[in-house]
């Protein structure tokens, strides 16, 4: 048995062949023995997509370590190729002379046809570069569930747990964890639970008797902070933290929403978190499902509604009306492909602008990006801090990858967050509905139904203090103004950057979102590689840091990587004057560290 | 019910001027609403009056109780969110044609479809006022106007039969002038558990002067409209002499009691409650000017309100934790977690 | 007309892979919209289908004729556009009832509204498909999905009333796998001119499996829907012995034909060509399971259509200048001008 | 009688009072008579707001003169003041020493209430640094209307002709214009054309016999180009504009609209050239108004909208689809106050970010701004231009300002107009729905109707050349990179910047959009006063021009006055690395001349 720092697993196959679920079953098992982790889920558009084909291919990939391990990885060690569509989509991302596990029972000439193979790459020297395993996991599968009373087809679909038993073996870890769940649940049907352990255990123990594999290894436990853990995804961090800081303002939420990709799991989530006083709406648009969560701040909870971007360009109008009236409300946008229905199931940086700018008039707001799944809980919740201290919207940017990749969470001390004051208004006395706290600007938050604060708020323009509606010149430039200055006023809650690597030097790399993982490891790289470099990674896009200027100013050069051809780095050059360089990947994908790597290097040393 | 609450038509007007044009019928909406309100026992600070955009919609700038003004067309998804984050709220959403019917259609319909307990006033003048007198969904085929300089060719939408085409459970037509029908719809209106929707006849007297005179002018009305009161049957005419008939294939027709051997029994009996909302349509589609405009309640059906059945699921997901929320604590620790030690 | 256009089903299948799940009922829709195109004596390139967001609105993918994917809820309003732009086009829409009723609720009713001469097909699976498997606003109060975890509280719209109430001037039924049916009632939305709306039930296999076996599977079919045909009485069921009758209330009831002395006589007559929608609409909300579920046309009347009424506005309007457009010169000179001496 | 080289007189009042028709009626005279103008209408938000009430005040301002008259006036020199309002509401703009003519009639108690002052203005020292001419315009109207069978109130109404006559009188203008005018208008109405002339030649022979001036004064003519002209607004030359592109270009016009003001009058006007092919549909929403002009584009008309902000942001999505699609469409958004609702009667260019960045996904196009009323036909018929050749929809900005404002426009030649080729696919040989024409990177325009070239479009990624839907990453940069370029070769089509003023120096101006007038001005005067000052004016905002960097560089400073907090200016910033400075004035009014060159002197010598 080899030990080895990390490994990149790439499970695939139909959507009908449960690799997800195995993903996560590998995942879970990994967290459980120490491992870091992180995960990719690659899902096709189509719902069921037939079988076999190139499109319909579903993919799940984990990178799992010894060391703190931050993206799911730039290129695969293992493949599990279910069939031969998985095995020509997913070649090209697999180290050469890593390891191919196929269910060689899938390589009939139809699948192989459909999958655009002239020949069988198994039977010539097609993958030659490659360590080939060839099981017939269908067959063998069959054979170890002869006696189960389930039919064939069933037990057909319990070929992923062979297979996973195999990979387990490979990767020396318990099967415990996956059995547990398998009799959890499959409490209520015994057969498929017994069923599926016993596929499990057989391809374990054939993995193991029959020894195909040349090598098996070990991945020691990571280095992790003590505490208590979770596989979480970001959707689920996003719904928990947004819940979290409702609760400890003592507010209930109400969520406006309208089914997306990738954003949907979010109302999923909360739509199951009634018990913590959640109020769901599935509303018949986006436009409704923000105008409601901007009634629901109106009358005292915390409005939030969530979507992806053609949701958000939907919703620019109605943002613009909540950042008029000055309430509370977190709008998630989790980005996808663009533009328009674009990539709806892959992942993107590039609703940046639309968040900044996507409303009609002056209309600035605080927008915050979370960088990695268990991050999506922090972002989420300052998010929400942020929106009730301040009364203006707050945007708060994930995306696909972040949406449904995972990784360990440390679960939180509840004494550990942050306080937040809701803070409503009920004194009548001196009471002015556009009146400012002087260290926010904010104006008061009155529920209705507080006697003797009866006012009116609208889209129109209104006085300075009063509120009322007002057409006077001066005033609305003021107006435009403190609005302005408010959100600028996030500033004061942002704490110092962190510089991550050289402080000063050749390169900066400026990032924002998920690429955070990629970045950091690539400036690793590099800084391996000798360059000076440093990176920032920027929790708040709008207001930019106070002190990112000051930084920017100790480096020779910047570099701006982002999933979109060049959003953020606009606004950087514009603010700064600095000539920035942007590393720009538009192809659905995270970032690699590669990537970043050789950007810093091309940047520093020029093109090769 | 005790009449705790003692509010006057006065204390419901806000120190805002009020910016209509100089006899427009919104006035008269205003001070009848305002007089409805007062008697409704009802604390004025539990009141709150949203709207969309458009001259009927400044409405809530008007009245001193909780107002917001939000965006066009979208006042019952503003709404819905307020009333489902504090139920004990009495909302009541003011729009125009244009404003709930053309920009805010969907928002109407589905507001309507879910029951949530509102009430919707639509001033219907079949103008858009406020853009200066384009036609609008309710205008109808032929009207001239800025946008449609040689007549436009939209057919108009009988805003009831598509309340009703919607699952309104409570519909209603009322009029501008008449003070006390309107106050009385108003009330009823209020009292019906669910999303009540009214249209209020509306004179715009700048863009669309006296669209609505040849049905409800004081001189035709008793002749041209017809009161629409449950239980009973549908009679008319300034002498009470004219009725709705209905043929055996199901469609209406005026009759004149006494003529022809008719009498009362002969009439369609209004039945506001029934379940379904076949009768409402069939009455809501009659044709002006053959048939009389039918006013008053066309349906008022008890159904389980939305704010109503959210709270309950969240009572019932509490109910579990002694009736309060769980700790976050619990929240964070839902399925698999590990520890590592330190 | 002559059959001069000689199209197969064949003909009209795309290159493009389907990549529906497979069991879906979009398959047999989609075979059966095939076929009964070819025989409408269309040439190819001027049938145009266009499409919101959703499983149903991949359609137009898998269609050889000009076709437009647009975006969620919006495929009225850009077919709208398309017909005016050149009426020569035969204008299909297709979509789920997410994209139709939710979303596109608005661009619903008012395509209905204006009658602009195309037809509506809406795939009804009572269900999102494309975002896997969320309630829809046809799926009815208690459905349990991912976000509605402890049933939902959204009563449903019913479709063919929220048609009739936008004032459709046609408005059918049918079901997925029911090819005959399925295809003459395409046929006859196509002869009718104006906006014909059909909704098709329509099983999504895998997130809601099964929703209308228990009124139109095979083995209960004719017991539990009643077929509508324009003239004849509501008769139904295996052994074609059940009626509907209407009770003096205007409400409907199921009776036994040769019990009680009931005859066919009795029976309510299906009249499509109602110039009111008032009978279209008893029927559209008669409740399943009590009252069987009404299948084929509802309602068609013939109104002036949308795009031809713009076209006769242009054409009129250019009557003056021998039909053809004025010069640009004649329409920059208008009104006061004057001129400046060099 | 002296002579002067430019005037600015404003006209308030009631809206009843019938303020728009004077200053129009004035307007067009002046015209006649062969001077330069520009007008500014000031209507206030209410329909018919309530008579003498300070928000009630509808005011009309015309600057006209013997030299190139290129704004309203940044102040006016008389003020003609039907009520107490109307007084209180425009002193502030009316220059010391100008000339006040009000009507005594108005000035009741009540009225004077409601205007909010104290005491009567009239009858203190309150108006003393002006020449105040009081004048019973009412009585005097209604002594000269004895005879008329009108009924009094009718006779009232005639007061605002009365008082052109004065005003006529004091402009030695002549009376046969408005004559003319008001025999036709009332051609079926003898009465009240009849008593309207009377009116206003009773004042006109009162003003003389009374000798109520002090002075009067000549505006010679000015010297303007030769050719045939009319008074146009903004709104009017944009529908022309498309309206002759269309035509040029062989095509039928298709509008679909929302009605919001300012931009309503693109609707009206376009719906009145029917005989021109225009077919417009008032849409049940600007969503809908969008989609049923892709519809049409796709249909092989050219496809165009027309809104303002809030129906601008409403429409993103649907603009993203048009952009994925590429298919010609124009949008025109005619800016108005923001954010939300804002000051929808106000003018503003804070809608620059919405336009430019919008939408969601990476979604640039071209975005083409108007400089003035007339103006609007060139800068419309460009943006039809554009939008046909490279298959991408094109934004045409304008702004309440514009759209309102007038001024004379030189009536082209037909055969001055660029050529316009619509140049739809017929051919199936090789026809590829995603093909590319080299030099605009346009693709195919077919007509559905075409036989031989069915094909299927959508808001989906689609694969290079065919257009089959694509999900391949490599083809999705590539997509997004030439959905870029084709914008950026909009560039081809810019002629070289023309430089205002000095060619190199101290200060240049970057403006775009409206304020160009009040730049041109404010340039010149800092000229006058010695800065070596420049200014370019941008037609095109997106892409930005090639020469402008270049231009650029020539000068020490640069200047960015815009009616926002600072939208074009972060973009220069961020493009040129150039710590460009703004002027910005938010305040629903447009920028005055004098502001501009105040900037101008403070950003070179510094504030003082
Ligand atoms: C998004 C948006 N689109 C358009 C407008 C312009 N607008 C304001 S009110 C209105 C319609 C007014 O008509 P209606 O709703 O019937 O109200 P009324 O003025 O007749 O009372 C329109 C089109 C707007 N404010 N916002
Ligand atoms: C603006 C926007 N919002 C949401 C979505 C996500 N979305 C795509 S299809 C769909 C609903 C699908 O349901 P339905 O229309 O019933 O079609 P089905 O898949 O059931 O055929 C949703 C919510 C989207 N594509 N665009
Ligand atoms: S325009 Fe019409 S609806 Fe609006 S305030 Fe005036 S009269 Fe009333
Ligand atoms: S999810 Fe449902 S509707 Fe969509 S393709 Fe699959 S079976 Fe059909
Ligand atoms: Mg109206
Ligand atoms: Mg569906």
């Amino acid at each position: 048995m080899q030990t080895v720092e990390s490994v990149v697993v790439r499970f695939a196959g139909d959507s009908g062949d449960g690799v997800q679920v195995t993903g996560t079953q590998f995942t879970n098992t990994a967290a459980l023995v120490g491992n870091d982790i992180a995960t990719l889920p690659d899902y096709p558009a189509e719902i069921r997509a037939p079988a076999g084909t190139l499109f319909g291919v579903s993919g799940f990939q984990i990178q799992f370590g010894a060391t703190d391990i931050r993206t799911p990885g730039d290129i695969s060690d293992a493949l599990v190729a279910f069939n031969p569509a998985a095995l020509k989509v997913n070649l090209s991302r697999l180290r050469k002379g890593g390891l191919i596990l196929v269910n060689v029972d899938a390589f009939s000439s139809r699948n192989l046809t459909k999958a655009g193979w002239e020949h069988n790459p198994l039977e010539d020297d097609t993958l030659a570069a490659w360590q080939v395993v060839k099981v017939n996991m269908t067959r063998l599968t069959r054979e170890a569930l002869k006696e189960s009373p389930l039919k064939t087809k069933d037990k057909d679909r319990a070929k992923n747990l062979f297979a996973l038993g195999m990979v387990y073996f490979l990767y020396d870890r318990p099967l415990e964890h996956t059995v547990n769940w398998l009799n959890s649940k499959f409490a209520k049907l015994p057969n498929v639970a017994e069923a599926n352990i016993k596929a499990l255990k057989t391809g374990y123990y054939y993995a193991e008797t029959a020894e195909i594999f040349r090598a098996t290894y070990q991945v020691p436990e990571a280095p992790i902070a003590a505490g208590r853990y979770r596989n979480v995804t970001g959707n689920l961090t996003t719904a928990m933290g947004l819940v979290s800081a409702a609760q400890n303002a003592g507010l209930d939420l109400f969520l406006g929403s309208y089914p997306i990709t990738p954003a949907s799991d979010v109302l999923h989530n909360l739509a199951s978190m009634r018990a913590h006083g959640v109020r769901t709406l599935q509303a018949e648009d986006e436009i409704a499902a923000v105008c409601a969560a901007i009634g629901a701040s109106y009358a005292g909870q915390l409005g939030v509604c969530s979507t992806s971007g053609p949701g958000l360009a939907l919703k620019g109008e109605a943002i613009g009306l909540a950042l008029m009236v000055e309430l509370p409300m977190v709008v998630v946008d989790v980005q996808r492909g663009g533009p328009s229905t674009g990539l709806p199931t892959k992942t993107e940086q590039s609703d940046f602008n639309i968040a900044l700018f996507g409303r009609n008039g002056d209309s600035p707001l605080p927008v915050i990006a979370a960088k990695s799944p268990a991050d999506c809980f922090d972002a989420a919740y300052e998010a929400a801090r942020i929106t009730i201290k301040y009364r203006t919207p707050v945007i708060l940017m994930t995306d696909g990858y972040l949406a449904n990749g995972s990784e360990p969470w440390k679960i939180p001390n509840e004494a550990d967050l942050a306080p937040i004051e809701s803070d409503f208004r009920t004194d009548p006395e001196g009471f002015q509905p556009y009146m400012r706290d002087e260290a926010t600007l904010a104006r008061p938050w009155v529920k209705p139904g507080t006697p003797g604060l009866e006012h009116r708020v609208g889209g129109l323009e209104k006085q300075h203090l009063t509120g009322n509606v007002s057409y006077d010149p001066m005033n609305h430039h003021r107006m435009c103004e403190l609005r302005r200055d408010k959100v600028d006023l996030v500033r004061q809650e942002m704490p110092p950057l962190e510089v991550i690597g050289e402080q000063s030097g050749d390169v900066l790399v400026i990032g924002w979102g998920s690429t955070y993982g990629a970045i950091r490891s690539g400036v690793d790289a590099a800084l391996a590689d000798g360059v000076k470099v440093g990176a920032v990674h920027l929790r708040w896009i709008n207001p930019l840091p106070p002190d990112l200027g000051e930084i920017i100013a100790r480096f020779d050069k910047v570099l701006v990587p982002e999933m979109n051809l060049g959003q953020l780095i606009k606004v950087i050059r514009g603010e700064f004057l600095v000539d920035a360089k942007g590393l720009n990947k538009v192809q659905g994908m995270p970032l690699n560290v590669g990537e970043v790597k050789q950007a810093i290097l091309d940047l520093q040393y020029g093109e090769a | 019910m005790n009449d705790i609450i003692q509010l006057t038509r006065k204390d419901l007007a806000s120190d805002q001027e009020v910016r209509w044009c100089p006899g427009c019928g919104d006035y008269a909406i205003l001070k009848g609403v305002q007089s409805a309100l007062a008697t409704l026992n009802v604390p004025r600070e539990n009141m709150v009056v949203i709207s969309g955009i458009g001259c009927a919609a400044r409405f809530p700038y008007y009245m001193n109780t909780y107002g917001f003004h939000t965006i066009h067309g979208r006042s019952p998804a503003v709404a819905t969110g307020t009333k489902m984050a504090n139920p004990d709220l009495h909302v009541w959403i003011v729009g125009g044609d244009g404003d709930m019917m053309s920009i805010g259609g969907n928002h109407l319909i589905h507001v309507l479809r879910r029951n949530v307990d509102l009430t919707v006033l639509l001033f219907n003048n079949r103008i858009y006022g406020l853009t200066k007198g384009q036609f609008s969904p309710t205008s109808g085929v032929g009207k001239k106007t800025k946008s449609s300089p040689m007549g436009s060719i939209d057919p108009a939408f009988e805003p009831i039969s598509l309340a009703l085409g919607a699952g309104a459970t409570f519909a209603a037509r009322t009029v501008d002038l008449w003070g006390k029908h309107l106050q009385a719809t108003i009330k009823a209106a209020h009292e019906h558990k669910g999303t009540s929707f009214i249209e209020i006849l509306q004179n715009c007297i700048i863009f669309n002067d006296g669209a609505f005179d040849p049905a409800v002018g004081k001189k035709v009305k008793s002749d041209k409209t017809v009161e629409l009161v449950h239980g009973e049957p549908l009679i008319f005419g300034a002498e009470r002499d004219k009725g709705v008939r209905i043929r055996k294939d199901l469609t209406l027709e005026v009759v004149t009691l006494g003529e022809n051997g008719v009498t009362e029994d002969d009439l369609v009996v209004h039945n506001a409650h029934a379940e379904l909302p076949g009768l409402a349509q069939l009455l809501a589609t009659m044709e002006y000017p053959d048939m009389p405009v039918p006013v008053g309640i066309f349906r008022q059906v008890s159904r389980p309100t939305y704010e109503v059945g959210m709270d309950a699921q969240v009572t019932q997901a509490q109910a579990a934790h002694g009736g309060d929320k769980p700790s976050l604590t619990s929240l964070w620790n839902q399925g698999d977690t590990w520890d590592v030690a330190p």
